[in-house]
C-alpha cells in the first residue's frame, strides 16, 4: 500500500512540477509569441498591400461569409483605405494552398503571398518565387483576359503564366485569387464600411 | 496566476487520476510475474526499441532466459549490465566472453593433395549434402570433404578453407561455440580445451593398409606414438590413436615420431 | 577517461542515427536542407541534455513502476519549453520544423538515453552523454541534410553550389530520397567500420 | 479412347527410339555375382550360407526375418567366396554374398507347375514371399507385403503399371510386347492374391504396339481394363497413375491402399507368373542398357548380382570415355562412382554418358519463374523448399510439404536457372527424417 | 464521404511511414518477421484509434475550455502512456491470449512517435471526434500495411545475396524508399 | 576404364531452357516495339534505347566487378531492363537523364538486392519512377509522332477533360499518338507478346486478368474500356512488365491476383488519382505485395485436404 501511495505521489508531484514550470514558461513566452504572430501577419500584409501607415493587424474586420469567418486586414494611408488583405485557399497538387491576397478598394490586386502549401519542392513550390507571385500585381477582372468571367492560366486560355510542370499548383493559386476577387466584389460595402 | 493554478490543477489531477488508475490496475490485474524475467528485463535498457528483433525488452528478457538469443544482440546495452545479466542467467546466457575456453580442431589432414578422390562430384557445395552421395567424393570414408559447410556455419568467421581445401580454424576468433562440430557430417571437427596443443589429426578407423591406399597423412595405427609418449597419454583403439587430455603435457614427442605426421601440434 | 568516452561515443561508436538507428523520424523528415538538420539537431540536443540531467539528478527518487510515465512527462515538459521559446524567439525556424519539435518528446533517443544511461549514471556523465549523443545526432542530420540539399537543390546551407544550370534531382527532397540516402549512408558506415 | 493424365509433369524427350525395337536377349551367365543382402525397401535379410559353401541357381542364400523384407537367392551356381560389405548401387556399401561361378548353371530342381487358381490368397502370397519378389518398378518394395494390406483397408482396384515414363528405358515395353500373356496371367495372380475384381492396365500412348497387343489379349475378358495414358513424365508414378486412371488422390503421407488401390509394375507381374506357375524365384530381370556412352544399347535379361562392368562389356563396351554411369532412368536414377556394383532387383536400366556430356551446369539464382511450381506433379513449391533447406530452416521446408516430394526430378529438369532443387529437397527430407527419428 | 476520404488519405496517400515519417524506429525493428509485424500492427491500430478518441476528448473538453493548450504535449503523452500501460495490464489479466498476440507490443507503442504525431495532427487539422477516429483508424491501418509488406519483403530477402554492409537496416531503408516511390502513385488521390 | 566417373543427384538430364534464352527471347519480342518507336519518333528513339541499354549493362558490370561477383551481363537481363526503361521514357528525353534512370534501375533496384532474381521491384519501372519524381517536366513532355512539336498524351487529355483531338482507335492501335517511346504501338507490342506467349516465357494469367480488370472497371464506371486498354502503357505493362517473373508471384493463382491488383490500381489512379497514367505505380505497388501473395496463395499439395 505504501508503495502504491509513493507511486501515485511521485507521479502527481512530477505532474505538478511540470505544470508549474510550463505555466511559468507560458507566461514568459505568451507575449513574444503573440508578437511574432502579429509580425508575421504584418509582414504578409506588407507584402500584398500598397504602402500604408496604420496597423492593419489591429484594424481588422471579421465577416461571416458562407459560414466561414474571414478576417480582413485593412491598410490605410493617411486615414484612407489603400488596400485590404485576407486569406484564401486554393487546391494545389499536394493539398490546399493558403494565399494572402491584397486588393485595392478599386478591385485591383495589389499583391499575392503564399503562406502555407504542400507542393513539391522544386516544382509546385516554385509558386513562392516572386516571378510567379509578382505577375498578379495590378491585375483586375477589368484589365485581364478572362475565361468564363475569371482569371485563368495560359493553358486554360487566360493570361497568367503557369509554372512549367506545375500547372495544377498555378491553377490552385488562380482559383484562390478568383475566390477572393468575388468575395471582395460581393461584400465590398460591408468590408469598407468602417 | 490564474493560468498557473489551472495548469497545476489540470495536470496534477491528470497525474493523480492516472497514478490511481495505474496503481489500481496493477493491483487488480496483477498477474504472476517471473522474477527472473523481471530482473533481466530491468537490466536491459528498457527502450523497447525493437532493434533486437523482439517486440520489447520484456520479450527479449524472456528469450534470453530461454536461451533463444544473446544479450549482446541488444544495441543499447552497457557492458556492466551485460555482465549482470550473465550472472543471472548463467551458462545459458551463452555469453561467449565469459565461458570456458575451448577451440575447434580439425581431425583430418587429407586435403586434395594428400588424399584420393573416388569420383567427381557435381552438385551443391555443402558437405552435408554431398555426404548423402556415397559418403562424398573423398576416397577415405572418414575424411573431410572440404566443401566448407563449417566455414559457412561459423558465426564468427573463424574458419577459412586453405588452398588445399581444408578448413583452417583461427584460434583467436573461435569461441568454441561448437556450431561447426554440429554441422560437420564427417565428424572431423571436435572441441578441445584451448590449452591443449596436440591432437590426432585423423579420424580413420580403417586398417593401416587401407588408409595408406587412399591417404598420405592418415593414422595407420602403428603405435609408435603410444611408445613415445612419456606420460602414456596415448591410447590405440580401433586402428586409431586417441589422446587422454588429462595426462597430455603438450610435449610434442608423439608428433615427432609419427611416420605419417598424423598428429598435429600448434604452438 | 570515462567522462571523455561518455561524451565522444555519440559521435561515432554509438552515433544514435548511424549506429543505433534511433530517432529516425526527424532524421528523415526535416533533412531536406542542411540548415533544417542543424536546427532540429540542436533543438533535440537541448532537450536531451536537459532531460538527461534532470533524470540523472532524481534517478534515486523515481519508483520503478511509473518510471516511464515520469520520464515522458519530464521530457514533454522540456520539449514544450523549447517549443515555446522557439516560437517566441525563432519564429521562422519554428515554422519549418513544425510538427517535429513536439515529436522530440517521443524521439527514441531521448527516452532511450534516459533509460539506458541517465537513470543509472551520475549527473556529469549523463550531461556529457546527452551532449555527445545530441551533437552526434546533429552531425548526422547535417550530413544527411547536406547530401539531400546538394543533390536536390544544388545548394548547401542555402548557398547555390552547382550553378543555375543544375537540374535538381528532385527525388532527393521527397520521402524516397530521404529513405534511400539514410539507407546508403548506413551501409557506408557499416562498410567503413568493418 | 480417352487419353488419361494428371496435372503437372513435363513433356521431356523420351529418347526411347534406340532400344525400343531391340528384342530382349539373355545375357551371358556371369563369372561372378555380388548379391547384396539388402536390395529392397525394409530390413536386410540374413545370410544362410557361409564362405566356401556351394550353391545352385535359385537356392535361397538370404532369409528375410522381418516382415517388411525379402529373401535373396543364388543366381548362378558355384561357390560362395566372400561375405562382406561391398559397394552397391543404393549407397556406399552393404553386406553382400559373392558367388564364383562353376560354369555349370545348375538350377535347384523347380517344383512342378501348379494351377494357381486352386490356391488360396495366403498360399499365393507365401509363394511370392518365398520367391523373393519385390517391386521391379524401382522402389523394390517387397510384393508380399504389398499384397497384405492392413485389415480394414478394402482394396477394390489393382493397377498394372506399364507406363514406363522414364526416358531411355524400354524394358517394360519389350516385356509387354514379348510376354503379354504371361504378364496378364501374373497380374491375375496378383489380383487373386488380394481378391480384387477390377484390374486396370495403364500404358502411355507412345507405345501403340504394346497397347494393341494388350488389347488383343484382353479382348474377351472384362476383369482387366486397358487405359491409355498421355505421354508425360512422371505418368508412371503410382500416385499420378491412380489420379489419372481412377481420379483418386492418395492422401499426403498415405499409400495407395488408403484409397483402395494397389499398383504393380509389369515386370513384377511377370516375375509373379514365373514364381507361381514355373516355381522360379526372382533370379533374373530385364534391363535396358542405353545412353550415348554405350557402343551397343540393348535390352537384356540378366542375372541379379551381375556386376555392371560385365554388362557393359556385353554391350560392346564404352563409347568414348565414360563420364557418368546411371542405374535406373535419367530422371530418377542413381549415378554410380564405380562399375563394380551389381545389378539388383530394382535395377531397371543402366545408362552411360560420355564425359563430354556431363559437364557441370552452373546454378544461378532462382528467377521465380514458377516453372518448377507449375510442373511439380504433387503441387509443391520446390524453389521455396530448396531455399529453406539451404538456410537450414527445415521446419519451414517440412511445412511446405518437403516430405510429399516424390523426387521425380521434374522441377530440376524444367528450371532455367539450373537450381539444385531435387538435391536440396532430398537433403531436407533426409534431415527431417533424422530429426523426427530423434524425437 | 469525407470520413472515407480522411481514412483513405491516411492509409494510402499520406501513409504515416512512407509520407509522414512517423514511427520509423519500431517500423525498422519490428518488420523483421511477418508474424511479429502483424501483431504489432494490430496493436497499433487499436492504440491509435483509442488515442485519437481520448486525446481528442481531453483537448476539446479540458484544454481548450481552460485555455491550457500549451499543456497539450504533456497532457497527451501522459494520457497515451498511461492508457497504453493500463490496457497492457488489463489485457494481461483478462485475456492472456490476446495479450500474447497484442499486449507484448504495447510498451513499444508508447514511445512511438506515430501516436503522439497522430494526436497532434488531429489538433492541427482541427478534426472533430468522428473525423479524428477515422484518421486514427486509417493511420493505424496504413502503418500496419506498411509493416506487413515490409516484413514479407524482408523475409523473402533472407535468401538474397545482399551486399554485406547493406544487410539489416540499410536495405530496409532502401526498400522503404522504393515503397515510398511506389506509394507516390497515390498522390493526388485525396487532398488533405 | 581410366578417369573418374561423375556423380550427381538426379535428374541427369535437364531442359534446354536457361536464363539467357529467356531474356534474349524477350529482347527479340521487343524488337517490333523498338522498331515502331524508331519509326514514329525518329532516330532519337534509337539513341535513347542504346544509351539506356549501354548504361544498364555498364552499371551491372561495374557493380558486379566491385562486389567481386561473376559478371553476368551476357545473360541479357540488364539488356531487357535497359530496353524496357527506354520504352517507357518520353521521346527526346536528354541522354543524361536516361543514364541516371538506367543507373538507378540497375544499381538501386537490382544490384543492391543481390542482382538477378533477388530484386523485389521491377528495375525498369523503379528507374522510370525515380526519373518522374526527379524531373517531372522532362518526363511529361510528349511529342507528336513524326514531328518535333510537343503534345499531350491521350490520357492527359482525358484527365484534363479535353475531349477534342482524341485519337481514333486505329491511331491508338498502330501507335500514331503521343506517349512514351514504346507504349504507343499496341500492334507492335502484341506481336512481341504473342511470340512470348507461344514460347511459354510468359503465361496468360497476368496480362489477361490485368486487362480484364481494367476493362471491367472502366465499363462499370461509365468509361470507354477500349480506349483505356489501348492508351498509356497498359499493354506494354501488362505483357512485358507485369510478367517479369522475378517480381511477380510464383503460382498461377497468385499471378491472377497480381493482375487483378494491377488493374484495380491502374483504374483508381487514372480516374481518381493525381496522375493521368498509373501503370508504372500500380505494377510497383503490386511488386511490393508479391511476397505477401506468395505467402497466402500456395498450391494445394497433392493429397492434402
Ligand atoms: C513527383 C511529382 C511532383 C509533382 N508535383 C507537382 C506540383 O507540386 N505541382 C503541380 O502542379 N504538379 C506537380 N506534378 C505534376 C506534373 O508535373 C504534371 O504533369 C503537371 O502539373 C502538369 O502540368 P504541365 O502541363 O505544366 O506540365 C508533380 C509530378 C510529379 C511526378
Ligand atoms: C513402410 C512402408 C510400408 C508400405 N506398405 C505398403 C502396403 O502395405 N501396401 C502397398 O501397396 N504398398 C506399401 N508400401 C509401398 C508403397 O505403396 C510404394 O509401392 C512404395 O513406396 C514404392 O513406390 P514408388 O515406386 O512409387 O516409389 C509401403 C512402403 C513403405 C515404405
Ligand atoms: C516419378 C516416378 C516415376 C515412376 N515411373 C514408373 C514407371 O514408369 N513405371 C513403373 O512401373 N513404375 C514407375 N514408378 C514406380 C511406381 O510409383 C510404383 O512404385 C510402381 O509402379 C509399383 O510397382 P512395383 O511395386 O511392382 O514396382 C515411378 C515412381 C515415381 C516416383
Ligand atoms: C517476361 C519478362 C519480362 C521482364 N520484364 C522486365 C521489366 O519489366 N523490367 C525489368 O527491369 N526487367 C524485366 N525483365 C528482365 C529481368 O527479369 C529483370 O532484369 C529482373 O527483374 C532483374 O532481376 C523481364 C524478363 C522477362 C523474361
Ligand atoms: S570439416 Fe566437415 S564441414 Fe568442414 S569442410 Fe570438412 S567435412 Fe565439411
Ligand atoms: S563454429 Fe564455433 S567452434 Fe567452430 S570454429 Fe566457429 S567459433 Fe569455433
Ligand atoms: S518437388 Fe519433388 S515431386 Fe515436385 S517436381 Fe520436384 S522432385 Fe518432383
Ligand atoms: S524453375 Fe528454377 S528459376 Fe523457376 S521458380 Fe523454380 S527454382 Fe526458380
Ligand atoms: S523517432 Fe520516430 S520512432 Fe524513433
Amino acid at each position: 500500500m505504501r508503495n502504491m501511495l509513493k507511486l501515485i505521489g511521485v507521479l502527481t508531484l512530477t505532474c505538478l512540477l511540470s505544470a508549474l514550470g510550463l505555466a511559468y514558461v507560458h507566461k514568459l513566452t505568451e507575449e513574444p509569441i503573440a508578437e511574432q504572430k502579429r509580425l508575421a501577419k504584418l509582414r504578409a500584409a506588407e507584402a500584398v498591400l500598397p504602402p500604408f501607415d496604420n496597423d492593419p493587424v489591429k484594424e481588422k474586420k471579421e465577416l461571416e461569409i458562407k459560414d466561414k469567418k474571414v478576417i480582413f486586414y485593412i491598410g490605410k494611408k493617411e486615414g484612407k483605405v489603400v488596400g485590404i488583405a485576407f486569406l484564401q485557399e486554393g487546391e494545389g497538387y499536394g493539398g490546399f494552398i493558403k494565399v494572402m491576397l491584397g486588393i485595392t478598394p478599386e478591385g485591383e490586386i495589389s499583391g499575392v503571398e503564399i503562406l502555407e502549401h504542400l507542393e513539391t519542392p522544386g516544382l509546385g513550390a516554385r509558386i513562392e518565387e516572386s516571378q510567379f507571385k509578382g505577375q498578379f500585381k495590378g491585375k483586375s477582372p477589368t484589365n485581364s483576359k478572362l475565361v468564363e468571367g475569371k482569371l485563368a492560366v495560359d493553358k486554360d486560355g487566360g493570361d497568367i503564366d503557369a509554372l512549367t510542370g506545375a500547372t495544377i499548383s498555378s491553377r490552385g493559386i488562380v482559383s484562390a485569387v478568383n475566390k477572393g476577387l468575388r468575395i471582395f466584389k460581393e461584400h465590398k460595402e460591408k468590408i469598407l464600411s468602417s | 496566476m490564474n493560468t498557473i493554478i489551472l495548469s497545476l490543477l489540470t495536470l496534477g489531477s491528470l497525474g493523480l487520476i492516472f497514478g490511481l488508475v495505474l496503481a489500481y490496475a496493477s493491483k487488480k490485474f496483477a498477474v504472476q510475474i517471473y522474477p527472473r524475467i523481471e530482473k533481466v528485463a530491468g537490466l536491459l535498457p528498457g527502450a523497447n526499441c525493437g532493434a533486437c528483433g523482439f517486440p520489447n525488452c520484456q520479450a527479449a528478457a524472456a528469450a534470453l532466459i530461454e536461451g533463444k538469443t544473446e544479450a549482446d544482440s541488444c544495441v543499447l546495452i552497457e557492458e556492466e549490465a551485460l555482465r549482470d545479466i550473465t550472472k543471472i542467467i548463467g551458462q545459458k546466457g551463452r555469453l561467449r566472453r565469459l565461458k570456458e575456453k575451448k577451440v575447434a580442431r580439425l581431425i583430418c589432414q587429407g586435403g586434395k593433395d594428400q588424399t584420393e578422390e573416388k569420383y567427381i562430384y557435381q552438385g551443391v557445395k555443402d558437405c552435408r549434402v554431398a555426404d548423402l552421395l556415397f559418403g562424398g567424393e573423398k576416397a577415405c570414408p572418414y575424411g573431410c570433404l572440404g566443401l566448407g559447410t563449417c566455414v559457412q556455419e561459423c558465426p564468427f568467421g573463424a574458419i577459412t578453407l586453405d588452398e588445399n581445401n581444408l578448413p583452417v580454424i583461427d584460434e583467436d576468433k573461435c569461441t568454441g561455440c561448437g556450431k561447426c562440430v554440429q554441422v560437420c557430417p564427417k565428424e572431423v571437427l571436435t572441441l578441445i580445451p584451448k590449452s591443449k596443443k596436440v591432437w590426432v589429426a585423423c579420424g580413420s578407423r580403417a586398417k593401416g593398409a587401407q588408409v595408406k591406399k587412399v591417404c598420405q597423412v592418415g593414422c595407420i595405427g602403428c603405435g609408435l606414438c603410444v611408445k613415445a609418449c612419456k606420460v602414456s597419454a596415448i591410447i590405440l583403439e580401433n586402428n586409431l590413436v586417441r589422446i587422454d587430455y588429462q595426462k597430455c603435457t603438450n610435449c610434442g614427442d608423439c608428433v615427432e615420431v609419427c611416420p605419417t605426421k598424423a598428429i598435429a601440434i600448434c604452438l | 577517461m570515462g567522462l571523455r568516452k561518455d561524451f565522444s561515443k555519440g559521435f561515432w561508436k554509438e552515433n544514435p542515427v548511424l549506429r543505433l538507428v534511433l530517432g529516425i523520424c526527424p532524421t528523415l523528415a526535416v533533412t531536406t536542407t542542411a540548415i533544417n538538420g542543424l536546427a532540429m539537431g540542436l533543438a533535440t540536443t537541448g532537450v536531451l541534455v536537459m532531460s538527461n540531467c534532470f533524470i540523472s539528478l532524481f534517478r534515486k527518487l523515481i519508483p520503478e513502476k511509473v518510471r516511464i510515465p515520469i520520464f515522458i512527462v519530464v521530457i514533454a515538459s522540456f520539449v514544450t519549453i523549447t517549443d515555446k521559446i522557439m516560437a517566441g524567439f525563432f519564429y521562422e525556424l519554428h515554422k519549418v520544423l513544425g510538427l517535429f519539435i513536439p515529436l522530440i518528446v517521443v524521439n527514441c533517443i531521448i527516452l532511450g538515453r534516459a533509460e539506458a544511461f541517465a537513470s543509472r549514471n551520475p549527473l556529469l556523465n549523463s550531461f556529457l552523454d546527452g551532449l555527445g549523443m545530441g551533437l552526434g545526432f546533429t552531425a548526422s542530420l547535417v550530413v544527411i541534410g547536406s547530401i539531400r540539399e546538394i543533390l536536390g537543390q544544388g545548394s548547401i546551407f542555402g548557398i547555390a553550389l552547382l550553378g543555375t544550370n543544375y537540374q535538381p534531382f528532385l527525388v532527393m527532397l521527397l520521402p524516397p530520397g530521404a529513405f534511400i540516402t539514410l539507407g546508403l549512408l548506413l551501409g557506408l558506415m557499416n562498410r567503413i567500420s568493418k | 479412347m480417352k487419353i488419361l493424365t494428371f496435372p503437372g509433369g513435363v513433356h521431356s524427350p523420351t529418347s526411347k527410339e534406340v532400344t525400343r525395337d531391340k528384342k530382349i536377349e539373355p545375357a551371358k551367365i556371369p563369372e561372378r555375382v555380388i548379391i547384396p543382402l539388402l536390395q529392397h525397401t525394409g530390413a536386410p535379410c540374413e545370410a544362410l550360407v557361409s564362405k566356401g559353401d556351394g550353391v545352385s541357381v535359385g537356392q535361397k542364400i538370404g532369409e528375410a526375418k522381418a516382415f517388411v523384407s525379402s529373401s535373396v537367392h543364388a543366381t548362378i551356381s558355384g561357390e560362395v567366396t566372400e561375405i562382406k560389405p561391398l559397394p552397391y548401387p543404393l549407397g556406399s556399401e552393404t553386406a553382400s554374398v559373392v558367388i564364383q561361378s562353376d560354369g555349370k548353371d545348375e538350377w535347384l530342381e523347380s517344383g512342378e507347375s501348379i494351377d494357381w487358381k486352386a490356391l488360396s490368397p495366403e498360399e499365393i502370397r507365401e509363394i511370392i514371399r518365398e520367391a523373393g519378389i519385390v517391386g521391379l518398378g524401382g522402389a523394390a518394395f517387397p510384393t508380399h507385403v504389398k499384397l497384405s494390406p492392413p485389415k480394414g483397408k478394402k482394396i477394390n482396384a489393382y493397377i498394372l503399371n506399364g507406363a514406363e515414363c522414364e526416358p531411355y528405358l524400354t524394358c517394360d515395353y519389350r516385356l509387354m510386347v514379348e510376354k503379354p500373356k504371361e504378364i496378364l496371367e501374373g497380374f491375375r495372380i496378383l489380383m487373386a492374391a488380394v481378391g480384387v475384381k477390377n484390374g486396370y492396365i495403364g500404358i502411355e500412348d507412345n507405345k501403340p504396339e504394346a497397347i494393341s497387343i494388350m488389347e488383343k489379349e484382353l479382348k474377351s475378358q472384362s476383369d482387366i481394363q486397358m487405359e491409355v495414358l498421355k505421354t508425360k513424365y512422371p505418368q508412371g508414378g503410382e500416385k499420378q497413375l491412380i489420379k489419372a486412371i481412377l481420379r483418386r488422390e492418395v492422401p499426403s503421407g498415405g499409400l495407395p491402399f488408403d484409397v483402395g488401390v494397389l499398383v504393380s509394375n509389369v515386370g513384377t507381374a511377370f516375375s509373379c507368373w514365373e514364381a507361381v506357375v514355373l516355381g522360379k524365384p526372382l533370379v533374373e530381370r530385364v534391363i535396358t542398357v542405353a545412353g550415348s556412352g554405350i557402343k551397343e544399347p540393348k535390352n537384356l535379361r540378366v542375372r541379379i548380382g551381375t556386376p555392371i562392368s560385365d554388362i557393359i562389356k556385353e554391350c560392346g563396351g564404352f563409347n568414348g570415355q565414360p563420364g557418368k554411369i546411371i542405374i535406373g532412368g535419367p530422371m530418377m536414377g542413381l549415378a554410380q562412382w564405380t562399375s563394380d556394383v551389381p545389378v539388383i532387383k530394382g535395377t531397371s536400366g543402366i545408362l552411360v554418358f560420355p564425359q563430354e556430356e556431363v559437364l557441370e551446369e552452373i546454378s544461378l539464382p532462382c528467377i521465380k519463374c514458377g516453372n518448377c511450381v507449375d510442373s511439380c506433379p504433387v503441387n509443391l513449391m520446390p524453389t521455396l523448399i530448396e531455399s529453406y533447406a539451404e538456410k537450414g530452416r527445415l521446419k519451414e521446408a517440412e511445412s511446405l510439404g518437403a516430405l510429399d516430394c516424390i523426387e521425380c526430378g521434374v522441377c530440376s529438369y524444367v528450371c532455367p536457372s539450373k537450381r539444385p532443387l531435387v538435391q536440396m529437397i532430398k537433403y531436407a527430407k533426409f534431415e527431417i527424417a533424422r530429426n523426427n527419428k530423434g524425437k | 464521404m469525407e470520413l472515407f476520404l480522411i481514412f483513405i488519405g491516411a492509409v494510402l496517400v499520406n501513409n504515416f511511414v512512407f509520407a509522414r515519417f512517423l514511427g520509423i524506429c519500431p517500423y525498422l525493428g519490428v518488420s523483421r518477421k511477418s508474424e511479429t509485424a502483424l501483431g504489432m500492427g494490430m496493436a497499433v491500430i487499436f492504440v491509435m484509434t483509442l488515442a485519437s478518441l481520448v486525446t481528442n476528448c481531453i483537448y476539446t473538453y479540458i484544454l481548450v475550455p481552460l485555455n491550457l493548450i500549451f499543456l497539450k504535449y504533456v497532457a497527451f503523452i501522459l494520457v497515451i502512456a498511461s492508457l497504453v500501460q493500463f490496457v497492457e495490464t488489463f489485457l494481461k489479466k483478462v485475456s492472456p491470449a490476446l495479450y500474447q498476440a497484442l499486449g507484448i507490443y504495447l510498451p513499444l507503442i508508447t514511445t512511438n512517435c506515430a501516436i503522439l504525431g497522430l494526436a497532434l495532427l488531429n489538433v492541427i487539422k482541427g478534426y472533430a471526434l468522428l473525423k479524428s477516429l477515422a484518421f486514427g483508424l486509417g493511420a493505424g491501418i496504413g502503418f500496419t500495411l506498411a509493416l506487413v509488406i515490409m516484413a514479407e519483403i524482408r523475409e523473402r530477402l533472407e535468401f538474397a545475396d545482399i551486399p554485406e554492409p547493406l544487410k539489416g537496416f540499410p536495405i530496409t531503408l532502401i526498400i522503404a524508399g522504393l515503397l515510398a516511390i511506389a506509394f507516390m502513385g497515390f498522390s493526388g488521390l485525396v487532398k488533405m | 576404364m581410366e578417369g573418374k566417373l561423375t556423380v550427381s543427384v538426379s535428374p541427369h538430364i535437364k531442359s534446354k531452357e536457361s536464363i539467357p534464352r529467356v531474356m534474349w527471347s524477350v529482347v527479340i519480342a521487343l524488337v517490333p516495339a523498338m522498331a515502331a518507336s524508331i519509326y514514329f519518333f525518329g532516330i532519337s528513339a534509337l539513341t535513347t534505347i542504346s544509351v539506356s541499354v549501354i548504361s544498364a549493362i555498364s552499371t551491372e558490370a561495374i557493380i558486379q566487378r566491385l562486389r567481386h561477383k561473376p559478371i553476368t551481363i551476357s545473360d541479357g537481363s540488364a539488356v531487357v531492363t535497359g530496353i524496357l526503361l527506354a520504352l517507357v521514357l518520353p521521346p527526346r528525353i536528354p541522354c543524361w537523364m536516361v543514364i541516371i534512370g538506367s543507373f538507378c534501375a540497375i544499381a538501386l533496384a537490382k544490384q543492391l538486392f543481390g542482382g538477378l532474381g533477388y530484386n523485389i521491384f521491377n528495375p525498369a519501372l523503379v528507374g522510370r519512377a525515380i526519373l518522374l519524381a526527379s524531373f517531372p517536366i522532362a518526363m511529361t513532355t510528349w511529342r507528336k509522332p513524326f514531328e518535333a512539336v510537343t503534345c499531350a498524351t491521350p490520357l492527359t487529355l482525358i484527365k484534363e477533360r479535353i475531349c477534342e483531338g482524341l485519337p481514333s482507335y486505329w491511331e491508338l492501335f498502330i501507335g500514331k499518338v503521343g506517349g512514351s517511346l514504346g507504349e504507343t504501338s499496341v500492334l507492335a507490342l502484341l506481336i512481341g507478346a504473342v511470340f512470348l506467349l507461344l514460347r511459354g516465357y510468359i503465361s496468360w494469367h497476368i496480362p489477361l486478368s490485368c486487362l480484364g480488370t481494367v476493362a471491367l472497371l472502366t465499363a462499370i464506371l461509365n468509361q470507354d474500356p477500349l480506349f483505356h486498354l489501348l492508351t498509356g502503357g497498359l499493354i506494354l505493362g501488362a505483357f512485358f512488365m507485369a510478367t517479369d517473373m522475378v517480381t511477380t508471384p510464383l503460382t498461377k493463382k497468385g499471378k491472377l491476383v497480381f493482375g487483378i491488383g494491377v488493374g484495380i490500381i491502374v483504374v483508381v489512379i487514372r480516374l481518381k488519382g493525381g496522375y493521368p497514367e498509373g501503370v508504372c505505380y500500380s505494377i510497383l505497388l503490386m511488386n511490393a505485395f508479391t511476397p505477401l501473395i506468395d505467402r497466402w496463395i500456395k498450391p494445394k499439395v497433392f493429397g492434402k485436404k
